[in-house]
C-alpha cells in the first residue's frame, strides 16, 4: 500500500497565520465578517491621539457630530459599493448616479422649479433613479461581461448627462420643509441624516449576515468559479450588487440633497475619492470575498476624519491634498501591513 | 472659410454674415453662470437671425478636451468661425491663440489668461479679452458684510479653487476691505472648491473651531456662501452669522431679500455680458467691422465695468441673469471698465 | 462555424479595436465629410498625442494587472514643472523633467511594492500627492513658456501634412513594442498579469517588472508632459489631470484586459484614437450638448463590449 | 437489489479543439455500487464526470438519469436530478463557514422570510459533515482547516448537494484522494463504504491499489474510450496497467536500474537552516544524489524546499551551494544560481495555464531559446518542439494553450521548463507526479535517473512512501519541523517502509 505525504496547502499558505482569539461568538457574529477591522480603528485612534496635541476641539462632542453629519452620505455609499467590491467589481459610478438622482428628487419635492410635489415619495424616485443607472451597469457588467471598472465610467457619464438634461436655468431649490427636516432636525443631538445612514448601515449589516445575497458576495468574491460550479447564479447577483449599490448612491444624493436644499448636479464632487479610499483602508479588499459593511464605515469615518482634522489643525490649502494623499497611502499601509509576505500577490 | 479667399494674416476678416458659425464655449450648463453666458451669446444670434448658427460647446472641465474640440471646429470651419472662449484654465488659452491665429477664425476669451499673454500682443484674430475685475467685488462685498456686522467681530473665509484667478482677486479685495476694518478678524481661509457640499463641510467644522466668535463669513462665490448659510441654520445661529459671497445665484438674491436669513450681499451677474458682447466683439472682427489691432489697448484687454453690488436695498430691483435685453450690441464697448494691464 | 474560428483570430489578434476606430470615423464623415480631409485627420491625431501616451503607460501597467490612477496627475506635476525652468535652465530641463517623472514613477512602484498595498489605493494616494505638489510649484497659477520655448515649439510642426508630435508618439509605441517582442520582458509582463506567482517561481523578477512598468507610466506621463507644455505653451497645475479616466477608457477600448495579461500596444494606439475621436466627434455631428456624455457613456460601453477580450474564462468583475 | 441503472451514458463524445476528449463512450452506473474509472492521463475521465453532473454538454450521444433521458442546464440542474460531484481542484471557499460552503446553493430550508437562520444552517451541515468525519464543526471559518479536513468537507458538500434531489443520489469522486495521507484515506474508504448504502459512487484515481480496494466494477478509460470493463476480484493491477497503456508497464516502474551511484562533490549543502516552519535543517546533497525528504502534513519539508528556493525567507543557518555560500533572497536569484523548483500545486504556481506551452517552457530561461538577448521564434519552435517529443507531451501543437492539456501533460511542460537550462544545478521536486498517471510518472522517473546522472542534486519531496524509497539515494524523515532520521538507499539496500514511516510519525 502507498501512503500519502503532506499535501500541498497552498490555500492554507496564502492565508496569513491566524490565531483563534478569543472573540466571543456572539461579538463576532455581531461584527459580522470574519475580522473587525481593527486595523482601520486604529488608524483613527493614530488620528485622534495626534489631533489630542494638535487642536483637542477635534475630540469635542460638536465636532464628533460635526464628522458624524459629514460622514453620513459617504457611509450610505459605501454599504452599496461594499458589496459591489465584495464580488470583487467595482462602482466608479457613483457621482453621475448622485447627480441624476439629486435633481430628479429636488424636481420631485416640493420646489421652486417644476410644479411637481410628490413629497417624501420623491425619496423613492430618487433611488429608483439610482438603481435603474445602477441596473444599466449591472445588466452590461453581468450579461457582456465587461469589467465593471469601465462600464460604470460609461454609466457615470449617463448619469451626468441626465442631471445636466434636468437642469434648467437655475437649480430647484426645494421648499418641501418636511424633506429638508429629514437631513436638519436633530434627534438626540445628532441629525436625522445620521440616524439614515445609521439605519442603512444596519440593514446593510443584515444584508450581509443573513441574507442569500449577502453571503452570496462573499462566494462570488471568493471564487466566482466555484459560485458558478455550485449553481449560484452568478450574473444576477453581481447586477444585483450594482443596483443596490445605485440605489445607494441614490439615497446618499436624497441626503445630500435634502442637507444643501438644492438638485445639484456637482452634489457628489469628490465623494468617489473618500468612499472608495474609505472603503479600501476599512480593510474590504478590492480583490473581492473579505470585508465588510462595518469595515467600511469605519474606512469612510477615517477619511472624513482626516479631512476635518486638517481643516483644524489649519493646514495650508495648498498642501491639503498632497497630506491626504500621503495618509491615504500611510492608513492603507498600516491597514495591510500585517499580511505583507514575501511572494504575496497584490495588485 | 466659403467667402474669404485672403491670407490668414490680414488685419481684419471679411467673412459674409451669412457665412459665420457662431461657437461659445464654457463649462457645462449645469452651471447657472454658463447659463447665463449662452443665454447672452444666444441673444446675440437671435439679434443677427443666425440662431441656427450658433453652437455651445461644453467643455466639462477638461482643458484637453476644449482644446481638441475648438481644433477640431476650426479644422472644419475655418476663417469664418467666431469663437467666444472661456478657457477651463488659462493654461489652454496659448494653445487655442495660436490655432485660431493659424486657421484665420475670430476670437473673444475671457476671465483666464496667463500671465504675459495679451491680445493686442499676440494676433489680430485674439480681437479681445474681458474679464471680471475681482478685487472691487471682493473688497464691496467684504465691505457690506463688515458693515452688517458693526464694524467688529471675527470671520472665516471659504475661498475657490486656488489656481483660478478671480479666486485670488476676489480675496485680495477682501484683505484690502480687512485693511480698512481693524475691529474685525479674519479666523482662517480655506478653499472649499467653489463647492456648495464643500462648504457647507467645511463651515461647520469652522462652527465648531471657533463657536460663537464667528460672526460673519465671506464666500468668494455664492455656492460655498450658500452651504455656509445651510452650516449656520444647522448650527442654529441663523441670522447671528451675516454672508456675504459673489457671482448673482438667483438663490443668493432671495436670500439677501430674506431679512432673517443674515445673507448680506452678492454681485450681480456678469454671464450674459460676456457672452453676448463676447461674441459681438468677435463677430465684428469677423465681419470686418472693427479691425481689432486698430482698436485701442482698452478696447482688447478690459474688465467689464463694475456693477454695484447687491444688498437687501436693491435685491428685488435685480434683472434675471439670463436677461440680455439690457445688452446693446451695436456699442461693443458699452461695458468696458478699466483696462487690464 | 467556419468562420468562427477566423473571426476569433481575428479578434484575439486585437482587430476588434481597429474595427470599432474605422466604424466611428466613417460615422463622423458620413454625418461631416469635411471631417475626411487631411488637415482634419491630421489635428485628430494631434490631439490624440498627449492621450495616447498617457494611454500607453497606463496599459504597460494595467498589462501587470495595476492600474496607475497618478499618471495623469503627475503628468501635470512634470507640466508645470517643465514650464517653470524651462527659460531658466534651457532644453536640457526636457531630460531632467522627464527623468524626474520616471523617478516618480519608481517611486510609486516601489513603494507598491514593498508595503504590498494594492495598485489602486497607492496611485489614488500618490494621485493626491502630486495634485498637492503641481499646486505648489505652480503657485496655483498657469505658467506661459517665454523664454525657452523655441526648443519644444517644434514638436507641434507637421512635415508635409503629418504632425510631428504623433509620429514622436508612434516611436514610442514601436520601442515599446520592439521592447516586448524583441526581449523576453513581454511574455515576462503578461505571465505576472496572468498569474504573477507562477511567475515568480519560474525566477521571473516581478516585483522589478512591475516598478519598472509604473516608471515607464511615469517616463511617459513625462513625455505627454512635454507634449502638452509644447502645444499649449504653458501648463497649469490641473491641466493634464481630467485625461486619467479617458486614457484608461482608451486602454480598455483598446481590448486590453483590466484584469492583466492580454493586450498591447498597437491596440492602445487603436484605444487612443477612438476616445479621441468620441471627445469631438459629438461636437462635429452637432450633439446638443446635454445628451453628450449620455452618447459618450452609451459609446464607450458598446466600443468595450465590442473589444474586450473574454478568453480568461468568466471573471469579469 | 433492482439493477437497473441509475444513470447511463450513450455513445457519447465530447470534442475540445484539437481534442477529441470523449469518443463513443457507454458507461452504466448502478445502484448502490462505487464504479471505479481509471485511464492515463487525458484519457477523458474528468470530462466524462463533468458531462455527468452537468457542467459540461455532450456533442453527441445522451445521458439517462434513472431511465429517463436528461440534458443538465448546469450543475444546480444535476444536484436537483440528484448528481454531485468532488472535483479534482479543490473548491471550497475559505472566506465563509464550514457550513455554508457544505449548503451552497443549498440554503433555503435554512431560511426564513429571507433570511438565514444560521443555528439551523449549521445543524443542517453538521448532519452531513458527521457523516464523513466526526471532527468537523459547521460554523468553523474554513479558512481554518487542514486541507485534508476539507477534502472530507468536499465530500460532505457533494453529499448535501446530491441528496436535494435525490434520497439516493449519485456521487463523483475526481481523484479525491490524490491530496489525502493513508489514514485520511482510509477514512474517505469508510465514507464512500458507508455511503454505498444509500448512493451510487463513481471513484477516480489513478492508484489501481485503491480502486481494486474499494471499487465494484472498473472502467479502463484510454484515450477518450472505454477499453475495458472489470471487477475488482477478477483483475490484478498489471492486467489494469496494461489495458491501460496498452502495453506491459508494470517491470522497472521506477526505473531501479538506472540508479547511479551519486559523486562524491558535495553540491547543496543545509547548515542548521532554521525558518518559521522548520529549525536546524542539516543536510547534503552530492551531485547525481537523489535525495527524498519525507513528512508528514505540516512536517515543514515543503517551506524547506521553498526556503532554498527563496521562497520563504530564513531565520538562520546557511545554505552552500558547490562550495559557495548563497543566501537566496528571492526565488529569481535562485533560478540565477542554477536551481530549478517544481511546485506541488502547477495551477498556482507552477505555470501561467493562460500561456501557450511554448510560453510556459521558455519562461524560467528564455536566454536559452533565444539570440543573445533577443528572442528567436524559429529556434524556440525547434527547442520547444524538441522536448515535447521527448517528454511525450500530448498536446495539439506548441502553441495550445497550456489549460486544454491535462494534469499530467501540464506537469511535464512544468518539469520541461527547468530541464531547458543547461547549467541547471539543484531541481527540487514538490511531490512533481502528483496527479500523474502511470505512464507520464514513469516517464518522469526516468527523466530525474537520467538528470540525475548528469549530476543534477535532486532534492525529491515524494508523493508517495514508495516513490520516495525507490527513486532516492538517501531518505531523510522530517517531523514537526526536524529532521529525524537518515537513511541511505541504494538499488538493493532499501530502507524499510516501516522504518521510514516510523520517524515520520
Ligand atoms: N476545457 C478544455 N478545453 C480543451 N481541451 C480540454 C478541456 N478539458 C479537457 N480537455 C482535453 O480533453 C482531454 C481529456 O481531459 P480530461 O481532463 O478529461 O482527462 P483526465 O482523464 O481527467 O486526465 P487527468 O488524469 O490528467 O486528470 C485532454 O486531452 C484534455 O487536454
Ligand atoms: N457573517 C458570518 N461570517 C462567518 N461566519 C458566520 C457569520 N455569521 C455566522 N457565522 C457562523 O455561524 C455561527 C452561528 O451563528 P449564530 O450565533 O447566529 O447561531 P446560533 O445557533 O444562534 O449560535 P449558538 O449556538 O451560539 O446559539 C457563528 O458562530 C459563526 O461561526
Ligand atoms: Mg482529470
Ligand atoms: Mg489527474
Amino acid at each position: 500500500m502507498n501512503v500519502r505525504l503532506e499535501p500541498a496547502r497552498a490555500h492554507d499558505r496564502r492565508t496569513p497565520g491566524r490565531t483563534g482569539h478569543a472573540v466571543s461568538r456572539p461579538v463576532r457574529s455581531v461584527l459580522g465578517s470574519h475580522t473587525v477591522p481593527t486595523p482601520a480603528l486604529s488608524v483613527l485612534a493614530l488620528i485622534c491621539l495626534v489631533m489630542l496635541f494638535v487642536n483637542p476641539a477635534f475630540l469635542s462632542p460638536g465636532n464628533a457630530g460635526a464628522v458624524a453629519e459629514q460622514s453620513a452620505v459617504p457611509a450610505v455609499l459605501a454599504v452599496g459599493l461594499t458589496f459591489v467590491i465584495l464580488m470583487g467589481g467595482i462602482d466608479l459610478s457613483l457621482e453621475g448616479i448622485m447627480a441624476a438622482a439629486s435633481m430628479s428628487t429636488a424636481l420631485l419635492v416640493a420646489n421652486d422649479h417644476s410644479g411637481m410635489n410628490l413629497g417624501l415619495w420623491a425619496i423613492a424616485v430618487g433611488c429608483a433613479v439610482g438603481a435603474v443607472l445602477g441596473l444599466v451597469a449591472g445588466t452590461t457588467v453581468a450579461l457582456l461581461r465587461v469589467p465593471s471598472f469601465i462600464v460604470t465610467i460609461g454609466t457615470w457619464q449617463i448619469g451626468l448627462g441626465i442631471a445636466q438634461l434636468l437642469f434648467g436655468e437655475t437649480p430647484p431649490r426645494v421648499t418641501d420643509e418636511s424633506f429638508r427636516g429629514l437631513a436638519d432636525s436633530k434627534a438626540a443631538g445628532l441629525p436625522g441624516i445620521v440616524w439614515i445612514a445609521l439605519l442603512v448601515v444596519a440593514l446593510g449589516l443584515v444584508l450581509q449576515h443573513y441574507t442569500r445575497f449577502g453571503r452570496y458576495a462573499y462566494v462570488i468574491g471568493g471564487s466566482e468559479e466555484t459560485a458558478l460550479l455550485s449553481g449560484v447564479p452568478v450574473r444576477r447577483y453581481r447586477a444585483a450588487s450594482f443596483v443596490l449599490a445605485g440605489a445607494t448612491a441614490g439615497l446618499a444624493a436624497v441626503m445630500a440633497t435634502a442637507r444643501s436644499g438644492v438638485g445639484n448636479v456637482g452634489i457628489a464632487t469628490g465623494l468617489l475619492f473618500t468612499t472608495i479610499a474609505g472603503v479600501v483602508i476599512g480593510g474590504t479588499f478590492l480583490t473581492g470575498g473579505r470585508g465588510g459593511v462595518l469595515h467600511s464605515l469605519v474606512g469612510v469615518i477615517v477619511m472624513v476624519a482626516i479631512g476635518n482634522a486638517m481643516v483644524l489643525a489649519g493646514i495650508s490649502s495648498y498642501v491639503q491634498q498632497a497630506v491626504q494623499g500621503v495618509i491615504v497611502v500611510a492608513a492603507a499601509s498600516i491597514t495591510l501591513w500585517r499580511a505583507r509576505e514575501r511572494m504575496r500577490v497584490i495588485k | 472659410g466659403a467667402v474669404d479667399k485672403g491670407t490668414a494674416a490680414s488685419d481684419s476678416g471679411h467673412c459674409k454674415p451669412s457665412a459665420v458659425t457662431l461657437v461659445q464655449s464654457g463649462r457645462g450648463l449645469e452651471n447657472e453662470y454658463y447659463v447665463a453666458v449662452n443665454a447672452g451669446a444666444r441673444a446675440f444670434a437671435k439679434s443677427l437671425g443666425v440662431q441656427g448658427k450658433y453652437q455651445w460647446i461644453a467643455s466639462g472641465g477638461d482643458s484637453s478636451k476644449q482644446l481638441s474640440q475648438i481644433q477640431s471646429i476650426l479644422a472644419k470651419g475655418g476663417k469664418c468661425v467666431v469663437l467666444n472662449v472661456d478657457p477651463n484654465e488659462s493654461s489652454v488659452l496659448p494653445a487655442i491663440v495660436k490655432a485660431v491665429d493659424k486657421s484665420g477664425a475670430w476670437l473673444v476669451t475671457q476671465w483666464n489668461r496667463p500671465n504675459g499673454m495679451a491680445p493686442e500682443h499676440e494676433s489680430a484674430h485674439w480681437a479681445a479679452h474681458m474679464s471680471v475685475d475681482g478685487v472691487p467685488q471682493g473688497y464691496a462685498t467684504a465691505k457690506a458684510l463688515f458693515k452688517a456686522m458693526g464694524g467688529k467681530g471675527a470671520i472665516v473665509a471659504l475661498q475657490g479653487i486656488l489656481d483660478n484667478a478671480p479666486a485670488q482677486e476676489r480675496f485680495q479685495g477682501l484683505k484690502k476691505a480687512l485693511k480698512e476694518y481693524p475691529g474685525i478678524t479674519l479666523l482662517a481661509d480655506q478653499t472649499a472648491g467653489w463647492d456648495r457640499t464643500k462648504g457647507q463641510n467645511v463651515t461647520q467644522t469652522y462652527l465648531t473651531k471657533y463657536g460663537r466668535k464667528i460672526t460673519g463669513i465671506w464666500a468668494a462665490n455664492d455656492s460655498m456662501g450658500l452651504g455656509a448659510l445651510e452650516a449656520v441654520k444647522n448650527a442654529g445661529r441663523k441670522g447671528q452669522v451675516k454672508i456675504a459671497s459673489i457671482d448673482g445665484l438667483a438663490e443668493a438674491i432671495d436670500q439677501i431679500q430674506d431679512p432673517s436669513s443674515g445673507y448680506v450681499a452678492t454681485t450681480p451677474s456678469t454671464g450674459a455680458a460676456q457672452g453676448g458682447l463676447g461674441m459681438a466683439i468677435a463677430y465684428a472682427a469677423a465681419t470686418g467691422h472693427i479691425n481689432p489691432d486698430k482698436e485701442p489697448q482698452d478696447h482688447r484687454s478690459f474688465y467689464l465695468k463694475p456693477m454695484p453690488i447687491i444688498t437687501r436695498a436693491n435685491a428685488s430691483a435685480v434683472p434675471s441673469p439670463t436677461d440680455a435685453t439690457k445688452l446693446d450690441f451695436k456699442d461693443l464697448w458699452s461695458q468696458n471698465g478699466r483696462p487690464i494691464k | 462555424m467556419a468562420a468562427t474560428p477566423r473571426l476569433r483570430r481575428l479578434h484575439e489578434a486585437g482587430a476588434a479595436p481597429l474595427f470599432v476606430l474605422v466604424a466611428l470615423v466613417v460615422a463622423v464623415g458620413a454625418y461631416d465629410p469635411s471631417f475626411l480631409q487631411p488637415p482634419s485627420l491630421a489635428s485628430l491625431l494631434e490631439q490624440a498625442a498627449p492621450l495616447t501616451l498617457l494611454a500607453l503607460g497606463q496599459a504597460m501597467v494595467v498589462l501587470t494587472g495595476r492600474i496607475d490612477l497618478a499618471n495623469a496627475a503627475l503628468a501635470s506635476l512634470a507640466g508645470v514643472t517643465l514650464a517653470h525652468g524651462l527659460g531658466t535652465w534651457g532644453p536640457a530641463w526636457i531630460l531632467v523633467v522627464v527623468v524626474g517623472a520616471t523617478l516618480c514613477g519608481l517611486l510609486v512602484g516601489v513603494i507598491h511594492i514593498t508595503t504590498q498595498v494594492p495598485s489602486f489605493i497607492i496611485t489614488l494616494g500618490f494621485l493626491g500627492i502630486f495634485a498637492g505638489m503641481s499646486l505648489s510649484v505652480s503657485r496655483a497659477d498657469s505658467i506661459l513658456v517665454v523664454r525657452g520655448y523655441g526648443s519644444i515649439e517644434w514638436i507641434f510642426y507637421r512635415i508635409f501634412g503629418v504632425p510631428l508630435s504623433y509620429a514622436a508618439v508612434l516611436l514610442v509605441a514601436l520601442a515599446l513594442t520592439a521592447c516586448m517582442g524583441a526581449f523576453p520582458l513581454g511574455r515576462r509582463i503578461r505571465a505576472i498579469g496572468l498569474n504573477e506567482r507562477a511567475a515568480a517561481c519560474s525566477g521571473i523578477r516581478t516585483g522589478w517588472i512591475v516598478i519598472a512598468m509604473f516608471a515607464t507610466s511615469g517616463a511617459l506621463a513625462g513625455l505627454a508632459a512635454v507634449l502638452q507644455v509644447a502645444q499649449l505653451q504653458s501648463a497649469g497645475a490641473t491641466t493634464s489631470d481630467a485625461l486619467l479616466l479617458p486614457a484608461i477608457a482608451a486602454v480598455i477600448v483598446g481590448g486590453t484586459a483590466i484584469s492583466g495579461g492580454v493586450g498591447g500596444v498597437g491596440r492602445t494606439l487603436c484605444g487612443a484614437l477612438v476616445i479621441a475621436l468620441l471627445r469631438v466627434g459629438l461636437d462635429l455631428v452637432g450633439i446638443d450638448a446635454a445628451f453628450q456624455p449620455i452618447l459618450y457613456g452609451g459609446i464607450v460601453i458598446l466600443a468595450i463590449a465590442a473589444t474586450a477580450d473574454r478568453r480568461r474564462g468568466t471573471s469579469v468583475a | 437489489m433492482n439493477d437497473a441503472p441509475v444513470m447511463e451514458v450513450r455513445q457519447a463524445t465530447k470534442s475540445f479543439p484539437g481534442v477529441r476528449a470523449l469518443n463513443d463512450v457507454s458507461i452504466e452506473i448502478r445502484p448502490h455500487e462505487v464504479l471505479g474509472l481509471i485511464g492515463e492521463n487525458g484519457a477523458g475521465k474528468s470530462t466524462l464526470l463533468k458531462i455527468l453532473c452537468g457542467l459540461q454538454r455532450l456533442d453527441s450521444g445522451s445521458l439517462l438519469l434513472r431511465g429517463s433521458e436528461v440534458a443538465f442546464q448546469g450543475v444546480a440542474d444535476a444536484n436537483r436530478g440528484g448528481v454531485a460531484m468532488v472535483f479534482q481542484e479543490q473548491s471550497l471557499l475559505e472566506n465563509i463557514t464550514v457550513a455554508e460552503n457544505v449548503l451552497l446553493g443549498n440554503e433555503h430550508p435554512s431560511l426564513r422570510f429571507g433570511l438565514y437562520r444560521w443555528r439551523d444552517m449549521n445543524r443542517r451541515a453538521q448532519k452531513y459533515l458527521d457523516l464523513v468525519s466526526g471532527s468537523l464543526r459547521a460554523a468553523t471559518p474554513t479558512s481554518r482547516l487542514s486541507f485534508a479536513k476539507r477534502q472530507m468537507v468536499e465530500v460532505a458538500k457533494a453529499l448535501a448537494s446530491g441528496s436535494r434531489g435525490h434520497n439516493e443520489p449519485v456521487v463523483l469522486l475526481d481523484e479525491p484522494t490524490s491530496v489525502l495521507e493513508h489514514s485520511e484515506i482510509e477514512t474517505l474508504f469508510c465514507v464512500i463504504r458507508e455511503l454505498r448504502t444509500r448512493a451510487s459512487v463513481v471513484f477516480v484515481s489513478h492508484r489501481m491499489e485503491e480502486v481494486l480496494e474499494i471499487c465494484d466494477r472498473v472502467y479502463v478509460m484510454r484515450d477518450g474510450g472505454v477499453v475495458g470493463e472489470c471487477r475488482p476480484s477478477e483483475v490484478t493491477t498489471d492486467q489494469l496497467f496494461s489495458m491501460m497503456v496498452g502495453q506491459d508497464l508494470s517491470a522497472g516502474y521506477y526505473d531501479e536500474s538506472h540508479q547511479r551511484p551519486a559523486r562524491p562533490q558535495p553540491r547543496l549543502e543545509l547548515r542548521n537552516l532554521t525558518g518559521e516552519n522548520f529549525h536546524d535543517v542539516s543536510f547534503t546533497i552530492a551531485r547525481g544524489e537523489v535525495v527524498s525528504l519525507m513528512g508528514v502534513q505540516d512536517s515543514g519539508r515543503e517551506d524547506v524546499a521553498r526556503a532554498v528556493f527563496g521562497a520563504v525567507p530564513t531565520k538562520s543557518g546557511s545554505i552552500t551551494l558547490d562550495g559557495r555560500r548563497f543566501v537566496p533572497r528571492s526565488p529569481a536569484h535562485a533560478v540565477r544560481a542554477g536551481i530549478g523548483y517544481v511546485p506541488s500545486e502547477r495551477k498556482v504556481d507552477g505555470s501561467v495555464i493562460a500561456m501557450d506551452v511554448c510560453e510556459n517552457l521558455t519562461l524560467a530561461h528564455p536566454r536559452r531559446v533565444g539570440r543573445g538577448p533577443f528572442t528567436d521564434p524559429g529556434r524556440e519552435r525547434r527547442t520547444v518542439q524538441r522536448w515535447i517529443d521527448e517528454l511525450r507531451v500530448r498536446t495539439p501543437s506548441p502553441y495550445t494553450p497550456l489549460r486544454s492539456l491535462s494534469g499530467g501533460n501540464q506537469q511535464k511542460v512544468v518539469l520541461a521548463k527547468w530541464l531547458l537550462d543547461p547549467d541547471l544545478r539543484v531541481l527540487l521536486l514538490d511531490t512533481p507526479t502528483r496527479g500523474l498517471d502511470v505512464g507520464a510518472k514513469a516517464d518522469v522517473y526516468a527523466l530525474i535517473r537520467r538528470l540525475a546522472a548528469q549530476g543534477l542534486a535532486v532534492l525529491l519531496l515524494a508523493d508517495t512512501l514508495d516513490e520516495g524509497i525507490a527513486m532516492s539515494h538517501r531518505v531523510l524523515t522530517m517531523k514537526d519541523g526536524r529532521l529525524t532520521a537518515e537513511f541511505s538507499s541504494d538499488v538493493d539496500a532499501r530502507p524499510q517502509r516501516a522504518d521510514v514511516l516510523e520517524r515520520m510519525v
